[in-house]
């Protein structure tokens, strides 16, 4: 992978039944690893740290080789200046809040304190800095943990899950002072999370991890390109994947699956065969019976089933099922008056604009 | 042992007179740095080398023991200690006729002087294998646990040395009619002009008799 | 009986920091080193305890007396070997107890503590040591009631000599010897006094930062 | 609280120098605890589960009286047929994951197992079951954890955060599964999350915590009824709250505040004097400046520096700072071409239309 | 030589499940009940680890002779003397490293089981047990040990009597004032041997369900 990027790491490792063989590279950004739960995050991030020795690996940061396998390389954690913020915590139960901050903190005494008070602070503990573990609740507990991890001044942060516990608006005001931390220092920093909303504000990279592999790293910035965002969206599970054969239709393109017939107009730069698209959820509108359709629209007009109605603030959530077993995940605005009838079990007619559909891969 | 007292290795049943004999041999300005122990103990102890200059011992095996590895100078028996059997206060005192009817503590008949003793006596009235398979006899150990046996009333009587039994202060014995162990000094290998003259010390009658006496040794010599 | 007193609190002043500081160190080997033949050696350390202490003496007075850098030390017949006979027999227990502890550490938080910087030894006494400290506690307490109340193996390498090598249960043991059950009785409620006493500092040190988890 | 609820609950407990003194009710439903970090929620539950016995308190499952301090009352823990599923999870580390899952459940060993199996399938973990909790990644123990506390067939549920360490596919779904179960089998539940989604999807009724207390009780429809969402989404933490005085203003009615002045439009019911209202993220638009203003928008428009722009999948979430320290939520459409210019730390125009201000209380 | 093995080993099969039943119970107490005078008792059962074995022996021969009840029972001077003889310094080891042991046991995780409906006293053996097999392996090993290596107690309360009270540590005991020092080494080979086999056998049998965390 790129050469000139700060970071550059590649690993094989057998955990059990388990394989890991993953690399990537990243610059000083944020980096978010995502994948399903026991894909392979945690382990990558222990051997990032130094607590794996993988049978195989490379890695350097900066100018430093951390790991060279082939050249007996390996930089054992106390010396790799990584902090490592565990998805377990990890916090040591023999010391206060202050302490467990205090430990990675360079300098004496008071210098020590001082500063690991103000990280505290900074993950709105103060008042608690002199409890133990076990006296705090399991949010309180993470913020110490991931305080302890910053207040280490490492040149690598890695940081698996560290808002699991958080909520709502402590969360995102943490998050932000971490990204504006990041932006501030240009520490690198990989971030393991399952939350979309993490991954849309400390994405500057997002590495995609699946069954021990990297299936992907985009750009944060290429999420929202036209033409990317449904190859990443897609990895990240949410909106609809559509995989089957691109093929010449009556006006224009259309693709064909096992979820039937969808036209996607016209189209330049297609070729027949195989191939992916995207349509993300708020593309699929509900068609009302009283409402005359466009034409366009008409072609592509399917009914489902509603399986699951989860009402969001902004919008409604629909799982919609049809025939055997194709799941189409649809966004309905709150104010449409269809959001307001939908119910469970209900069967209804849903329709996909041509021109929503985004093309990800053709050939 | 500090600097250059003089050492000397004592066992157990002569404790009671070596403490006094101690007290009184400090007055010629040679500190002794006594050792307590059972022969055996301190036997194997000369064998691998420890500085002791005279040994106080009463068993005739170790003695040998020490002699044959050629860590002897030369030796004498000072006293005989008569194998008696002792009756606890509050019981009505045994005669040597009571014994076949009579629940007996010995010290250990195979490894211990005085138990060999109690042993041979029985042996030769012919006791020995009645009492043991009526389970008369209660064995092991040395003589202060044959006395305790008997003192907490677990047995009637308890064979055993006359300075233990005198050693008791209480209750009463009869003297068994055995050979009675002896107790010899021996001054070992490499023994210092002080060490001779400590032996010459415990040599001269008059210098210990009283003590032994008192403690219930037939002094010798 | 002071000076019996006396020498025990001695040897066990000396005892006590050796046996916590060897032991643990064994105990950390056993648990944390793999080597070949790791079990045998562990199972080999146990061996004094279950030896009888004369002939576990009489072993290491052949040992001592038969090598000769050892011989020459002088060592032997004097307090030195009051506190080598003292600490044979105890240390195993110590050992044993330590291997017990640290392996019973998490380690993550060891790791924890790796990345964020820390020595090995900083590890090891600012994480391993206090989160074992309690069950390290139990171990020294085991082991130093067993060195305070020893007398088979120190009489067989020290003597018993009063005012020296006499500990205070060689003291009990002579006079139990000669029957004078008054001052053995005294002697023993002194020894009593004393080792639980020794218990209850080491508990007290034990529990000396609060409460942990 | 309601006497005729499937449960009663009450207590007052101190828990160092921290004070719980709350009490609800709840029916055979799943109820959501919601409240940030460090509130009491996982202590509510201990003490539900009978491993807090609480200075003060009382507690009625259907008609068994679970707790009762004044008449000395107190069922142990397992008697009481809670399962909790904690928030450390506190897996049984000598256990395999089938054996954790079969805990539980009542019956031997062939019924245990099978019911063992069949819970771990259907949290997706098939073929892990002969694994020890060290052998698991995050998400896997917390789905063994999850899947023992149901298999115990109990009277009440109680879930600490049980899908905090879960992916969003694998969430939803398991999300979905529990509501059904729940719905089929009506064991009443409480449910501890911070996720707004799970707020939505389970929250039957919603319990609101802060500082120990209960702050609010919703019914979970009540989040959906025009004059509720306001008050339930502010409290949730979502949105934003306005507190200030009700006055009559020219052309109708308007409030001011520390905001500064928001016009309402013509209202009925209103009172002059305090009260608060609440306008939803998405409520708040930006104002182009080349396209003209409606009469209406033109009274409420603001200006505001964009502090934070978080790019989400169906719209771009913006922060916007006015003056001394107000917060805006704002919420833009992602096709909208203001979504396309926005930075951070530009100076926009902001309006709010008077009808999309919801009076959450007055008087 | 080998009617004493086999004393030593009859002996050690009676001691094993005592001191395992008897040492992990006492020592659940002290670590679980809160009562008046805890750390007392806590303190004084560790008595028989500080007194000289063969003063213990002493006390417990005057106690056991002196009490009405236990002296009817006739077993003193006899092979059940050196049951207890062999038990009465031990155990203090295992109360204490059960002590520890179960003090070292995540609370969460019974809270877990109880709250899972398990009886208290499945609690005990379906988790708090299995967490500190481990641990309490370790202790009975060590009781273990010593209770096979001990010489003193038994002799004092059994004797030396071959065939019936003579276990192997009083065997090479004899042998050696008998100066047969040859079978004495024998002896203590053997002993060392049958000790290690059982401290493996103690092992083997904690490391069973294999690995804990
Ligand atoms: N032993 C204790 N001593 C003092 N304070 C304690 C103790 N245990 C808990 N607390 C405090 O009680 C409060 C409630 O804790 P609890 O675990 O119930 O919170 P929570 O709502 O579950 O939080 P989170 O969402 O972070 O898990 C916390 O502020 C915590 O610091
Ligand atoms: N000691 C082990 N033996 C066998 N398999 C293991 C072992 N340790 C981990 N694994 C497996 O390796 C995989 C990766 O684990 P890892 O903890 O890295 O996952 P993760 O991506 O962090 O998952 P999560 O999001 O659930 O935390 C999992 O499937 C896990 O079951
Ligand atoms: O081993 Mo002994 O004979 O009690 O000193
Ligand atoms: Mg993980
Ligand atoms: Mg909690």
């Amino acid at each position: 992978m790129a050469g000139e990027l700060f970071i550059d790491f590649r690993m094989v490792h057998p955990l059990g039944s388990f394989r890991i063989d993953a690399s990537f590279g990243m610059d000083r950004e944020s980096c978010v690893l995502f994948g399903p739960s026991g894909s392979g995050k945690s382990s990558l991030l222990r051997a990032m740290a130094g607590l794996i020795s993988p049978r195989d690996g490379y890695m350097r940061l900066g100018d430093r080789v951390l790991m060279d396998t082939s050249r007996g390389i390996f930089v054992p954690s106390e010396l790799r200046r990584t902090s490592l913020c565990f998805q377990s915590l990890a916090l040591f139960p023999h010391m206060t809040a202050l302490e467990n901050v205090g430990y990675g903190v360079r300098g004496g005494g008071e210098v020590k304190r001082r500063r690991a008070l103000e990280w505290l602070e900074r993950v709105h503990m103060r008042g608690l800095e002199n409890r133990y573990p076990h006296q705090l609740s399991g949010g309180q507990r993470q913020r110490v943990a991931i305080a302890r991890a910053l207040a280490a001044d490492p040149e690598l942060l890695l940081l698996d899950e560290p808002f699991s516990a958080l909520d709502g608006p402590l969360r995102r005001n943490l998050r932000k002072e971490l990204r504006d931390l990041q932006r501030q220092t240009r520490i690198p920093m990989v971030y393991v999370t399952h939350n979309m909303d993490d991954v849309c504000a400390l994405g500057d990279r997002v590495v995609i991890m699946r069954d021990g592999q990297v299936r992907g790293v985009f750009s944060g910035r290429s999420m929202w390109e036209a033409g990317r965002a449904g190859e990443v969206f897609s990895a990240l599970g949410w909106g609809n994947l559509l995989e089957g054969r691109f093929i010449r239709s009556e006006g224009g393109w259309a693709m064909v699956g096992p979820f039937g017939e969808v036209f996607l107009g016209i189209r330049e730069g297609l070729k027949e065969g195989p191939g992916r698209a995207f349509v993300s959820p708020e593309a699929v509108k509900p068609v009302y019976q009283d409402v005359p359709i466009q034409e366009d629209l008409r072609r592509n007009v399917f009914e489902g089933t509603v399986e699951e109605v989860l009402p969001l603030p902004s919008f409604v959530r629909l799982e919609v099922s049809v025939g055997e077993g194709r799941i189409w995940q649809v966004d309905v605005p709150r104010s449409s008056s269809f959001a307001l009838t939908v119910r469970e079990g209900m069967a209804a007619l849903f329709t996909i604009p041509p021109w929503s559909v985004e093309v990800v891969g053709c050939g | 042992a500090g600097g250059g007292d003089l050492m000397v290795a004592v066992v157990f049943g002569f404790k009671p007179p070596m403490e006094r004999i101690v007290e009184k041999y400090n007055e010629s300005g040679v500190k002794l740095s006594v050792s307590y122990g059972t022969s055996g103990e301190i036997a194997r102890q000369i064998s691998m080398g420890a500085p002791y200059q005279v040994f106080i011992c009463s068993d005739r095996r170790w003695e040998d023991f020490v002699k044959s590895k050629g860590l002897v100078k030369h030796g004498f028996e000072i006293a005989s200690n008569p194998v008696v059997l002792w009756t606890p206060k509050g019981k009505k005192p045994l005669e040597l006729k009571d014994l076949p009817n009579s629940k007996i503590a010995i010290p250990d008949p195979n490894t211990a002087a005085y138990g060999i003793k109690a042993r041979e006596y029985l042996e030769k009235v012919g006791l020995w294998n009645s009492m043991v398979s009526k389970g008369m006899v209660i064995m092991g150990g040395g003589p202060q646990r044959a006395a305790l046996v008997a003192k907490t009333g677990m047995a009637d009587g308890a064979i055993i040395g006359c300075s233990v039994a005198k050693d008791m202060k209480e209750g009463s014995f009869v003297e068994v009619p055995v050979k009675a162990p002896v107790f010899t000094v021996l001054v070992l290998k490499g023994a210092s002009r002080e060490a001779e003259a400590l032996a010459e010390f415990l040599r001269s009658r008059d210098s210990v008799k009283g003590i032994l006496e008192d403690c219930g040794f037939i002094p010798l010599r | 009986m002071l000076d019996a007193l006396l020498i025990s609190l001695k040897v066990l002043a000396i005892d006590a920091p050796i046996l916590a500081l060897l032991g643990a160190a064994l105990g950390w080997v056993l648990s944390r080193w793999s080597f070949r033949g790791r079990e045998l050696l562990g199972l080999m350390l146990q061996l004094p305890v279950i030896m009888p202490p004369s002939v576990l003496g009489f072993y290491l007075l052949f040992v001592i007396a038969k090598t000769p850098g050892l011989r020459d030390m002088g060592v032997l017949f004097s307090f030195p070997a009051a506190v080598i006979g003292s600490i044979a027999p105890s240390l195993p227990l110590m050992i044993q107890s330590a291997r017990g502890a640290f392996g019973s550490v998490d380690r993550t938080l060891e790791e924890a503590a790796r990345v964020l910087g820390a020595s090995r030894l900083r590890v090891f006494f600012s994480v391993t040591l206090p989160l074992c400290r309690r069950q390290l506690g139990v171990g020294l307490a085991l082991a130093c009631a067993r060195a305070l109340g020893d007398f088979g193996v120190t009489l067989m390498l020290a003597g018993n000599v009063p005012g020296s090598t006499q500990t205070l249960p060689l003291y009990i043991y002579s006079q139990v010897e000669t029957l004078d059950f008054g001052a053995a009785h005294l002697a023993s409620g002194l020894l009593a006094l004393v080792g639980v006493g020794c218990l209850f500092l080491i508990r007290v040190m034990e529990n000396g930062r609060g409460t942990l988890h």
